[in-house]
Order: structure tokens, then C-alpha cells, then sequence
């Protein structure tokens, strides 16, 4: 790995423990959904690095669908918190 | 009490599998079948996918045992939840940034699913990914206006087909062939949409199949009766 | 390559220890599907990028729209703030 | 110190996976919580499945034209295990349907509390005398 793919790693991975931190911390509810949101979205820019590290154009189908797929889910999980304030 | 002997339990149990997983080969498995598996898929299939392979044409029995469990899932759920359907009071409808976003996003969804469940035998994917993809994409309107609902009667009609399209395949190459769900038509140019004879055919029956079932079984959720705290 | 395999390990299994002992289930479900998020990375890791993607559809999008909706139907779904006791029913702690 | 090897850490972190979802589902009191560690436990046992088809320096198992002759991971492993993680999601689903009318027929999804009603009725339904408590001493217990 080069200077520019290891402080990505750094970097991401700094991210994901402040995220973390959030997650188990989170006073209430909506903060531990939003850190669940961060982690997702974090995640699908790993999923991208790892395809160019990889140097395969495979793997980033798999950012793809994640990226699309945890939008839904996290609507869905905003959805039941919104509970049944109209 | 009953905790402790749990825990205890459970961390015997993990270091007992760990002492055996020492034993096990790490970054060279004995693969003898995997091998074969390996050399020949490209020149008798004609998928560059080796796992879409191996699961519709060296395990496609197999598959077709999946489709039934999961149809035995999702027909299950469906009758347990079956008789509280009609709801009094259902839920307010999403704000308008949902609605508006789910309506710009289903197509964007039903377009992934579908690439997804073609491709499946060129990149990685294919149709139990995109039927997930496909029954979400069918659900996200629904999640912004509960108000309305899917038919039932089309789900349940695409299913029915899906599924007899893939028995139907199956027996096709069985009296052609003499092999239940052998490849069919040709093997094509390897890494060309049009290759691998019927594989994409039984995929897209496969996706067509789950992403009905799946999108059946979550309105069947989204519909059952609210209940209070 | 060692350093991200730790850490992807150490978030899959701090997520799993919050699915089992997090205050209310609302924030268990968050952690699952962390949980499914980190599983995903590690089988892109390991070389499985159809597994890696049955999994992050699986996980990822449908796994959390169900329990959502279940959630939401066994109605709890309370914002559970931690100085607010949160309801009777949803702090069954593991 | 030296630190372990990465083969110690991938199958430490699925066993340990697989131990903290067996521990969770047998400790849990809370019908729920017991479907999301089943959950965990099935996780564990498809990251050991493809662990075990795992082989170093291989690609993945399609076919480009940049991989044409490079050793390859195992198929197998991988088509078994995507199998199992569909056949998880309808389990999870059905699991939580029935939990759905496990609320509406006793209102709580505690475990002690619903497998006490569910004897109570048992009993009612065989016409028993309902049985105050196991844990009563013998004398207090009517005969």
C-alpha cells in the first residue's frame, strides 16, 4: 500500500471509532440511528477503497447495492421511531 | 445462577471450537472438489460467475429446494399474520420529503434489481440479490403512503409463474438432456449478456420468484394491526 | 491488511456484545445491522464479493426493514431516552 | 510481544461471534432479543463456512480477463453459504411473525412470563388445578 491508500485506512478507520463511540454512547435512540447511518456510509467508501485496492472492478457492485439498500433500511428504522405522531 | 452456567457454557464451547479450528488449514483448503469445480465451470456452463455455477447448474436441485423453503417462509408468515389484515386506525402517511424521495428512488431501485438479476452471471449477484433489491424497491413507496396497498392477487400470480417457469426449464433439459436442470442452448461467448445458455433464464426466474414473495411478506407485515404502548 | 482485519473484527463483535446488551431494542436492531455491515466487509476481505452482496442486501436493507416493521407493530417503538424510564416492555435487558 | 496470527484472529472472531449469539439466545428474556442473537449465531457460522474456502493470494472466483489463470478461492463454500444467508432472512421473518401473535394473544414478549400463561392455559384447557408455584416447599404446596 501507498502513503495516500495507508492515511485513507487512517483516516477511515478513525471515523469508524468515533461512530462506534457514538453508537454505544448515544443518549437517546435517534443518536445511535444517526451513528448506524454514519457507519453505513463509511462503510460503502471502505467497500470502494477495497476495489481499488484490490484493483477488481467487482467489488464495487457491492458498494452499490449497499449504498441503495441501507438508505431503505434506515427510512424503514425512521419510520418505527417516528411512532404515531402524525 | 442460571447466567453464570450460560456464560460458562459458552466460552467452554468457544475455546473447545477454537482448539479444533487450530487443526483446520488457513489460506489452503483441501479443495478437490473446488478444483474440478474451478477448471471445468467455464468450458461446461459458460458463466464467468463461478459461484452462479454451482448453485444453478452443479446444485441446482438444490436451489430448487431453497425456493421451497423459502416459499414455506414467506407462505407461513403470511398465514400467521393472516386474519388481522384490516386495521382500524392505519398510520399517518410519510412528510413529503419521504414520499417524494421513495418516488424518485423506485425506479432508480427496480433498475439495480434488475441489473443485478441479469448480470448475475457475469459479475457477482444475481437472483436472490436482486429479488431482495426488487421486493425493497416495491416497499419503499409503501413506506412513505400506508394507505395503500399491493395486490396480492398479481404477487401472487408473478410467483406462481416464476416458479413453474423454473420446474419448467428443469424438465425441458431433463427430457432433452437426461439431466434435470442441465444447461441448455448453447454456452455463447464467455463474458457476453447472451451466454451461459439458460442460466440467465433460471436467475430471472429465481429473482421474479423471491422478489415477490419477499415484497408479498413484507406488505403482509407492514399490514398487520398497529398496537399501542 | 492485518491492522483493517483487526478492526473490522473489533467492530463486529463490540456490535454484537451492544445487540445483546443495549439498553432498549430499538438500538439493537441499529447494532444488527452494524453487525451485517462489518460481516459484509470482511467477506469482501476474504474474497467473496457474491457472498459480500447477498449480505449487504440481506443484512443491510431487508433484515432491517422487518424488524422495523415488527418493531413497530409490537408498538416498541418508544424514543427511549436513557433518563426517561423507557416502556416496561422494551428494556428487557439479555 | 508478537502479535498473533491473522488466521488466529479471523477464526477467534467468528467462534467468538457464534458464542456470544449461543449465550444470547439462551440467556435472553426478551422473545425479541433472542431472534436478533439467533441472528448473530447464524453470522458466525457463515463467516467460519467461508473461512474455511479461504485461500491465500487467491481472487475471487469470477472470471475477468484480468484473473484468467490466477488461483482462485473456493466456489463451494461460497455458494452454500449464500444459500443460507436467504434461507436466514424467511427463518428471521417467520420467527418474527409468530412472535407478532405471541403479543396479541398474551400482550408481553417476556419469556418467563409468557411460557407461565401459556401452562396456566394448558391446564385450564386439560381442566387441572392451576399450579401456584414450583418453588414453593412442599407444604405450602395443596396436594
Amino acid at each position: 500500500m501507498n502513503l495516500a491508500e495507508q492515511s485513507a485506512a487512517l483516516l477511515m478507520g478513525l471515523a469508524i471509532f468515533l461512530g462506534l463511540i457514538r453508537m454505544m454512547a448515544g443518549p437517546t435512540n435517534p443518536d445511535r440511528l444517526v451513528a448506524a447511518d454514519t457507519l453505513t456510509v463509511i462503510t460503502t467508501v471502505a467497500l470502494t477503497g477495497f476495489a481499488a485496492l484490490f484493483a477488481s472492478p467487482l467489488y464495487l457492485d457491492v458498494a452499490l447495492i449497499y449504498g441503495v439498500l441501507s438508505f431503505v433500511g434506515m427510512v424503514a428504522l425512521a419510520r418505527a421511531i417516528e411512532g404515531n405522531r402524525s | 445462577m442460571r447466567n453464570l452456567t450460560t456464560l460458562l457454557f459458552a466460552a467452554g464451547l468457544g475455546f473447545l471450537l477454537l482448539v479444533l479450528a487450530a487443526g483446520l488449514p488457513y489460506g489452503h483448503p483441501p479443495m478437490l472438489v473446488g478444483q474440478g469445480i474451478l477448471q471445468q465451470a467455464p468450458a461446461t456452463t459458460g458463466a464467468a460467475n463461478i459461484v452462479t455455477s454451482v448453485v444453478l447448474a452443479y446444485r441446482g436441485l438444490d436451489t430448487l429446494g431453497e425456493l421451497s423453503i423459502l416459499f414455506a417462509a414467506a407462505a407461513g408468515a403470511g398465514l400467521v399474520l393472516g386474519g388481522h389484515r384490516r386495521r382500524r386506525r392505519p398510520d399517518p402517511d410519510g412528510g413529503f420529503i419521504l414520499i417524494a424521495g421513495a418516488d424518485l428512488m423506485f425506479p432508480l431501485l427496480l433498475v439495480v434489481g434488475l441489473y443485478v438479476i441479469l448480470h448475475g452471471h457475469l459479475t457477482p449477484g444475481g437472483g436472490f440479490q436482486g429479488g431482495v433489491i426488487l421486493a425493497a424497491a416495491f416497499f419503499l413507496p409503501l413506506l412513505g403512503r400506508p394507505r395503500e396497498a399491493l395486490d396480492h392477487t398479481a404477487i401472487s400470480w408473478i410467483e406462481g409463474l416464476a416458479g413453474a417457469a423454473f420446474i419448467a426449464i428443469g424438465l425441458w433439459a431433463l427430457f432433452a438432456r437426461g439431466d434435470f436442470l442441465a444447461p441448455m442452448l448453447g454456452k455463447g461467448v464467455l463474458g457476453q449478456l447472451f451466454s451461459a445458455g439458460t442460466l440467465p433464464l433460471l436467475y430471472a426466474a429465481v429473482g421474479l420468484k423471491v422478489g415477490a414473495e419477499l415484497s408479498g411478506l413484507l406488505a403482509d407485515l407492514a399490514a398487520t394491526e398497529a398496537r399501542d404502548p | 491488511m492485518y491492522w483493517m482485519v483487526l478492526l473490522v473484527l473489533f467492530v463486529t463483535i463490540t456490535a454484537a456484545l451492544a445487540v445483546l446488551l443495549a439498553p432498549n431494542l430499538l438500538a439493537a436492531v441499529a447494532a444488527s445491522s452494524v453487525v451485517s455491515l462489518a460481516l459484509s466487509v470482511l467477506f469482501v476481505i476474504l474474497r467473496a464479493p457474491d457472498v459480500a452482496l447477498t449480505e449487504a442486501a440481506v443484512g443491510a436493507g431487508l433484515s432491517g426493514v422487518i424488524l422495523a416493521l415488527a418493531l413497530r407493530r409490537l408498538g416498541l417503538w418508544g424514543l427511549g431516552d436513557d433518563n426517561r424510564p423507557a416502556p416496561a416492555e422494551g428494556s428487557g435487558d439479555a | 510481544m508478537t502479535p498473533p496470527p491473522i488466521e488466529f484472529l479471523l477464526y477467534g472472531g467468528a467462534l467468538a461471534l457464534v458464542a456470544l449469539g449461543l449465550a444470547g439466545l439462551v440467556m435472553a428474556r426478551h422473545l425479541f432479543r433472542s431472534i436478533l442473537a439467533l441472528g448473530i449465531l447464524e453470522a458466525g457460522a457463515n463467516l467460519l463456512l467461508v473461512l474455511a474456502g479461504y485461500r491465500a493470494g487467491g481472487v475471487a472466483p469470477i472470471l475477468t480477463p484480468g484473473t484468467l489463470g490466477q488461483p482462485m478461492v473456493d466456489p463451494v463454500p461460497q455458494a452454500l453459504v449464500l444459500t443460507a444467508i436467504v434461507i436466514g432472512v424467511g427463518v428471521q421473518a417467520l420467527a418474527l411473525a409468530l412472535a407478532l401473535r405471541v403479543h396479541q394473544a398474551y400482550g408481553t414478549l417476556d419469556v418467563a412470563e409468557v411460557r407461565g400463561r401459556m401452562e396456566a392455559d394448558t391446564d385450564a384447557a386439560a381442566g387441572l388445578e392451576p399450579e401456584t408455584s414450583r418453588d414453593l416447599p412442599a407444604v405450602e404446596r395443596p396436594s
